[in-house]
């Protein structure tokens, strides 16, 4: 595990109200590069609320987003990915009318060019470029254990390979930062143990940094190395994970809340 | 003077956009489908008048409950037999397009029983003109009765919704289907209603619209069928008072477009300005505001 | 779970069926077996095939709905039948001239979908559908208040009247308002509506199958997540509308030069010809390319094959509609068939006579 | 796989219609075929079915008092919804029924597409109809039996600045104003040269204004610009059922000017249930009259009301009147079905131009190689609910 002290994502001062509701007040992080970094918090505590001001669905009221040295405050949702953040939903949302092996190519876009009239027309370069996306494509299927299913469509995937498809999509998108809302959401033991061998994996295999929210304790335990806890929109408290867990306030957080 | 005049026709063509536009308004708001065949209803409601008084003698008041009642048992129908099958079908055009196929066939149904040829209406409205100014604003009856139905019904409407229960239903079906139905609501049942109701107000639009404009034939109906869907759009589709104010708008701005633009590009100025109100306002003038949750 | 079939044996059944169509047809009339009507539709086919295909790049691959499909129709017409009018005793030849009005065609209305495509396509749903519906009149309107007349000074326009045109002696006037363009040379024939509609095929099937159209299609199905991942909706947007709108244009000129005259009459751009080719969208399939094709071919010969019925062909025609879209999209109905499909009767069978 | 089933069907059962109907060069022909086109169905389904119903009457009284030289007619009439493809496919149908003459099509903007190929195949058509002087030009087999348009423009203006007409202010008409479809062939034609033509004319149009096919019942604005601009005549160059509504809403603001209409207005006392006061007075350059006390017309009128109800228009009249001058070409060109259609149109369109017909719609009416009728108008005013001659 190397993990480098530079900060990729630089959060200050964000809020954010809706009809006079703070949904997110003054919120801080700082996520470094390579870490595996979880958000918790109650239900309604404006986690995915966060997620949404990073990747520019919402416009912050104030506050300053960095990601490494480039300010992407107000920048667009779409330039926001270019810049380096990708994101998966808390219910998901993959394309599903596409296959699967489309919905990753759909990811690769920004990376791979051809003109329009070379797509149509058939050009050499469409050929060739196309290849190139397959077997792109073909190593991100396979790295998430999808590549029997890479002509399906995904809407006809199970529950948790259409999570996993969802990652591998976004990581086509080649970010430097990952947000994975809630990413064990509905999954059985099993399917959790397993997904959380696969995020350590992305992690490690592409150098990935990763930010997620989870409500699953133990995943959160098992693979986070720093927390921070949002209560009604407000930083609780952040730090390393077991510190965290164990304060008294995120336990009442946590118990007030059940 | 002429202003005054314009403005007053204005009011009274966008009345009649307006009672055809609340019809379309519940019927989307409820059922969330574009009923195009809305306007042939009109058009069945004017002819069953047009039948009961000019050719049967009927008295004129039972010709419009006849009217009404035949009306709202053509709604009712056509949502049975066209439109409840296709209830949760795949795309939502569908029914759009089974709408269209309704408006064909009342059209050419009506070809075929009451002929091509245009009939005279005969004004179903006893109420004399006003002279204003020296006989320089005359105000018709029709005008004036347009106005009083059009701010009656808008009220009976809004009170029936908020005050009783099946129009609590209405609210909670419009809300969401599947929620009502949990709570024990017939949501078949709302649905029926919406559609026997703005059925009903087909009728009284049908007469109140060949009575100002009294000239009937089985296309009456169509072209006040799209304005009063344009109207609809323009005040906010599923909003009530929305329909009442895109009406009346849609009829002044026609008017006076035609009056100090251009009578050719009347209805071009129409769409113009439905276009500039939606890119400023995009769910139009009271409409809600429907955000996808991410 | 459902494996969608390889894509070139598709596409290449969609090219199989119009090009064996058009050889079986051209056998036949070589044999004389072809009645006159027919022969006089096949150009009318072709170009309700090419609208049906190009609504369907806006309606069941960007999943936007339109109802000014016709408005872009009538602007290619316009703009093909005013190039073929002004040059006819110019370009002589007739192929090179029909060809540049295609190309006018397209690029006008291609150009006019981009322009009106830009502020409402931020639109969604019924919304859309309202603002591409006044969009549409509003190109039929202006059109049929539109008078252009050519003479040694230059292009005179107007919105008012011919008079107004202001024309010297030696002009001429190319649009008469509701009178439309009239005397454009006949260039249309099955042969190049057949081509055209090859090429709408062609440009529309590879398009969905590459970059941009995967990124289209990414909007239909989610514009939420095709923006987090990075695509540019608007211009995606823009691009399959743009395409749309230009072969709409292919077809209007088609049009324009099938007849020896064209006028924007409601009744050929109006809404209703925008919400009948929505129709044969809707009944083909919604995204189904080959599908729009068959609709688009049935629903324009059945009022013809009908006209026997006399008054009766247009109330007939309605019926047969509506019962067509209760069959073919009510979900008991589907059902229904499903336990009574030809595959399930089989399997039936099969089973009892393991018994 | 059961809708592949179904539309496999669908598109056989119709391609059966496809390969049926053929062969019939109709050299055994023993009736003479005559086609007509005219819209059936949609908005304008009004004329072309009085067209339909006028036709048929003088196809039965010359079947019923033997035929054209003893060979009878067989009429068949086709829906083109007043659409110019729609009344190709509808040419194109009646090719295949074996169509040797056409009468049609009723509308103009159908009519110049048609004739394209009726030109091709050198078919005689005569229009009772379609005015527009884009019908005739550059077909020599059509022919006109209505007045054209420019001709009624042209007639008109000359009529008011001419002859005079009185206002209802006892004085010489001296404002004129013009409502006009703009978005219609027949009425924008008439407008066009009326307006050019009231340049020579001792008159001022005061005010022009123009409605369209898509908002033809509100007139309200028209008028109050016409009554603003103190215009003591209206000149309509429409159709009767716009103009019906015209006429109720001039009155509902208290304005009377005098109404001057061509044979598009004719029709107006016919509409049903329609209060016949207000035409009083209305002034309308038309051939045919149907109360007028001429005895062949009267005959036609009863008849017709006898089978569909109503009184008839100019529209049934004309079509009545260009069935009988396809019978006196015929008869003039001693013409027999057998004939080729191509042989069959050269023959008539030289009788026709030799013959001199006086119907419904015309005295002693001639015809031009152009295609032109030579009719005298008639200028019609309504008073006690008929027309009377001025």
């Amino acid at each position: 595990m190397t993990q480098d002290m530079t900060p990729l994502l630089n959060v200050t001062n964000l809020s954010i109200s809706f009809g006079g509701l703070r949904a997110v007040d003054d919120f801080d992080i700082t996520v470094k590069k390579g870490q595996l970094y979880g958000l918790i918090g109650p239900n309604g505590a404006g986690k995915t609320t966060v997620f949404n001001l990073l990747t520019g669905v919402y416009r912050p009221d104030v506050g300053k987003i960095f990601l490494e040295d480039e300010n992407i405050t107000n920048m667009k949702t779409m330039d926001i990915n270019k810049a380096g953040v990708g994101r998966t939903f808390q219910n998901i949302r993959l394309f599903k009318k596409l296959t699967v092996l489309d919905n990753v190519k759909v990811g690769l876009h920004n990376r791979f060019h051809y003109s329009t009239l070379e797509g149509i027309f058939r050009l050499p370069r469409y050929r060739s470029i196309e290849k190139i996306m397959n077997e792109e494509a073909y190593k991100l299927l396979k790295v998430f254990d999808l590549e029997n299913e890479a002509d399906y469509l995904a809407g006809n995937l199970p529950y948790g390979k259409q999570r996993k498809l969802e990652i591998a999509r976004t990581l086509a998108t080649n970010p430097k930062l990952l947000l994975l809302d809630e990413p064990a959401a509905g999954m059985n033991p099993n399917e959790t143990k397993d997904l959380m061998k696969t995020i350590r994996f992305v992690r490690d295999e592409f150098d990935m940094t990763i930010l997620l929210i989870e409500h699953d304790m133990k995943l959160v335990a098992g693979i986070c190395e720093e927390l921070t806890v949002l209560n009604f929109g407000k930083v609780l408290m952040s730090g390393e994970t077991n510190a965290v867990l164990n304060d008294s306030r995120v336990i009442t957080a946590y118990l007030g809340e059940d | 003077m002429s202003f005054i005049n314009y403005v007053i026709n204005g009011l009274s063509l966008g009345s009649i956009y307006a009672i055809i536009a609340l019809g379309y308004t519940m019927v989307y708001g409820i059922a969330r489908m574009l009923n195009f065949a809305h306007g042939d209803v009109i058009m069945v409601g004017a002819f069953t008048v047009f039948f009961g008084v000019s050719m049967q003698g009927l008295n004129p008041i039972a010709a419009v409950f006849v009217s009404i009642a035949i009306c709202i048992t053509l709604g009712v129908t056509i949502e049975f037999i066209a439109y409840r099958p296709l209830r949760g079908a795949a795309s939502s055009l569908v029914v759009l397009i089974t709408a269209i196929g309704v408006s064909y066939f009342l059209q050419n149904l009506a070809l075929l029983i009451f002929g091509a040829n245009t009939k005279s209406f005969t004004s179903m409205v006893p109420i004399n003109p006003v002279r204003l100014a020296g006989g320089e604003i005359v105000i018709s009856g029709e005008t004036i009765m347009t106005i009083l139905s059009c701010i009656i019904i808008m009220i009976s409407l809004t009170a029936f919704i908020k005050k009783t229960k099946p129009g609590q239903a209405m609210l909670a079906v419009s809300e969401d289907k599947g929620a009502a139905q949990l709570m024990g609501i017939n949501v078949n049942g709302t649905i029926s209603l919406t559609f026997a109701i703005g059925s009903g107000l087909a009728a009284i639009a049908g007469i109140l619209l060949c009575s100002a404009y009294p000239s009937l034939s089985p296309y009456t109906g169509s072209m006040p069928g799209i304005k009063a869907f344009i109207a609809a759009v323009f005040g906010g589709i599923g909003s009530i008072p929305g329909a009442l104010i895109g009406g009346i708008l849609l009829g002044v701005i026609e008017i006076l477009g035609r009056a100090y633009i251009s009578s050719q590009l009347a209805d071009v100025i129409v769409f113009m300005v439905l276009i500039i109100v939606l890119l400023v306002k995009p769910t139009g003038l009271l409409g809600r505001k429907l955000q996808e949750k991410v | 779970m459902e494996k969608i079939p390889k894509i070139w044996r598709e596409n290449l059944i969609t090219y199989g069926m119009v090009i064996i169509a058009y050889a079986v047809m051209q056998i036949l009339i070589s044999f004389g077996l072809v009645s006159r009507l027919v022969q006089g539709l096949l150009v009318p086919l072709c170009i309700y095939v090419i609208l049906a295909v190009s609504l369907n790049l806006t309606v069941g691959i960007l999943g936007e709905l339109s109802l000014g499909h016709a408005g872009f129709m009538c602007l290619g017409a316009f703009a093909g039948a005013f190039f073929s009018k002004v040059t006819v005793d110019a370009i002589t030849f007739s192929p090179v001239r029909f060809f540049l009005a295609i190309l006018i065609g397209a690029a006008v209305a291609g150009l006019f979908g981009f322009l009106i495509g830009m502020p409402v396509l931020r639109f969604r749903g019924d919304y859309l559908a309202i603002v591409t519906l006044a969009f549409g009149e509003i190109i039929k309107n202006v059109i049929n208040a539109l008078f252009v007349g050519l003479d040694s000074n230059g292009v005179h326009f107007s919105l008012s009247d011919r008079a107004a045109l202001g024309l010297l002696d030696d002009g001429d006037v190319i649009i008469n308002g509701a009178q439309g363009i009239i005397g454009t040379p006949q260039d249309s024939n099955f042969t190049v509506g057949v081509l055209l509609v090859l090429l709408t095929l062609f440009i529309v099937m590879n398009l969905i199958r590459s970059r941009d159209g995967r990124a289209i299609m990414s909007i239909r199905d989610n514009l939420i997540a095709s923006e987090s991942i990075g695509i540019h909706v608007t211009k995606y947007k823009l691009m399959a509308f743009s395409i749309s709108a230009a072969l709409a244009g292919v077809a209007g000129v088609l049009y324009s030069h099938n007849l020896n005259s064209v006028a924007a009459s409601p009744r050929a751009f109006g809404y209703n010809m925008s919400i009948m080719i929505l129709v044969f969208v809707v009944l083909g399939g919604i995204g189904n390319i080959r599908g729009s094709m068959i609709a688009a071919i049935v629903l324009t010969l059945l009022p013809e094959m009908l006209r026997g019925l006399d008054r009766y062909r247009m109330l007939i025609y309605a019926i047969v509609l509506i019962v067509m879209m209760l069959f073919n999209w009510s979900p008991k109905i589907l059902e229904w068939r499903e336990r009574h499909s030809l595959r399930e009767l089989a399997g039936r069978l099969r089973g009892r006579s393991k018994v | 796989m059961f809708k592949k089933v179904v539309s496999l069907a669908l598109i056989a059962v119709l391609s059966m219609g496809v390969l049926t109907a053929c062969g019939n060069d109709g050299a055994n022909d023993t009736v003479f075929k005559i086609g007509g086109i005219g819209p059936l169905t949609g908005g304008a389904a009004i004329y072309g079915i009085a067209v339909q119903n006028g036709a048929q009457i003088a196809v039965d009284e010359i079947n019923a008092a033997g035929g054209i030289g003893g060979v009878l007619i067989e009429f068949n009439m086709q829906d083109d919804e007043h659409d110019a493809e729609k009344a190709v496919n509808a040419y194109n149908s009646l090719k295949d029924w074996g169509m040797k003459i056409l009468m049609g099509t009723v509308t103009s903007r159908p009519c110049i597409a048609v004739g394209v190929h009726s030109k091709t195949d050198n078919l005689f058509q005569i229009t009772p109809s379609a005015s527009s002087a884009d019908v005739v030009k550059d077909n020599d087999n059509i022919f006109q039996v209505c007045f054209n348009d420019p001709n009624q423009g042209i007639g008109s203006a000359q009529y008011i600045g001419q002859v005079g007409v009185t206002g209802n202010d006892g004085n010489l008409v001296s404002n004129v104003a013009v409502i006009y479809d703009s978005s219609d062939v027949y009425s924008s034609g008439i407008y066009e040269r009326f307006v050019t033509e009231a340049a020579n004319q001792p008159f001022s149009v005061v005010a022009t204004e123009a409605f369209t096919e898509d908002s033809n019942t509100d007139f309200s604005v028209q008028l109050q610009k016409a009554k603003d601009a103190d215009a003591q005549l209206i000149f309509l160059p429409i159709y009767y059922t716009e103009a019906s509504l015209i006429l109720a809403q001039a009155a509902a603001i208290d304005y009377f000017p005098v109404f001057f209409g061509c044979d598009g207005l004719d029709g107006i006392l016919t509409v049903e249930n329609f209060n016949t006061d207000l035409a009083e007075g209305v002034i309308l350059l038309t051939p045919f009259v149907a109360s007028s006390p001429d005895a062949k017309t009267q005959a036609f009128v009863s008849e017709y009301q006898r089978l569909h109800d109503e009184v008839p228009n100019q529209f049934a009249a004309g079509a009545y009147d260009s069935i009988y001058v396809i019978k006196a070409a015929l008869e003039q060109s001693n013409a027999v079905p057998g004939m080729s259609v191509s042989d069959l149109g050269d023959a008539l369109k030289l009788a026709v131009t030799q013959i001199t017909y006086s119907g419904l719609t015309g005295e002693n009416m001639t015809w031009l190689p152009s295609g032109e009728v030579n009719k005298a108008p008639k200028a019609m005013v309504i008073v006690n609910g008929i027309y009377v001659e001025l």
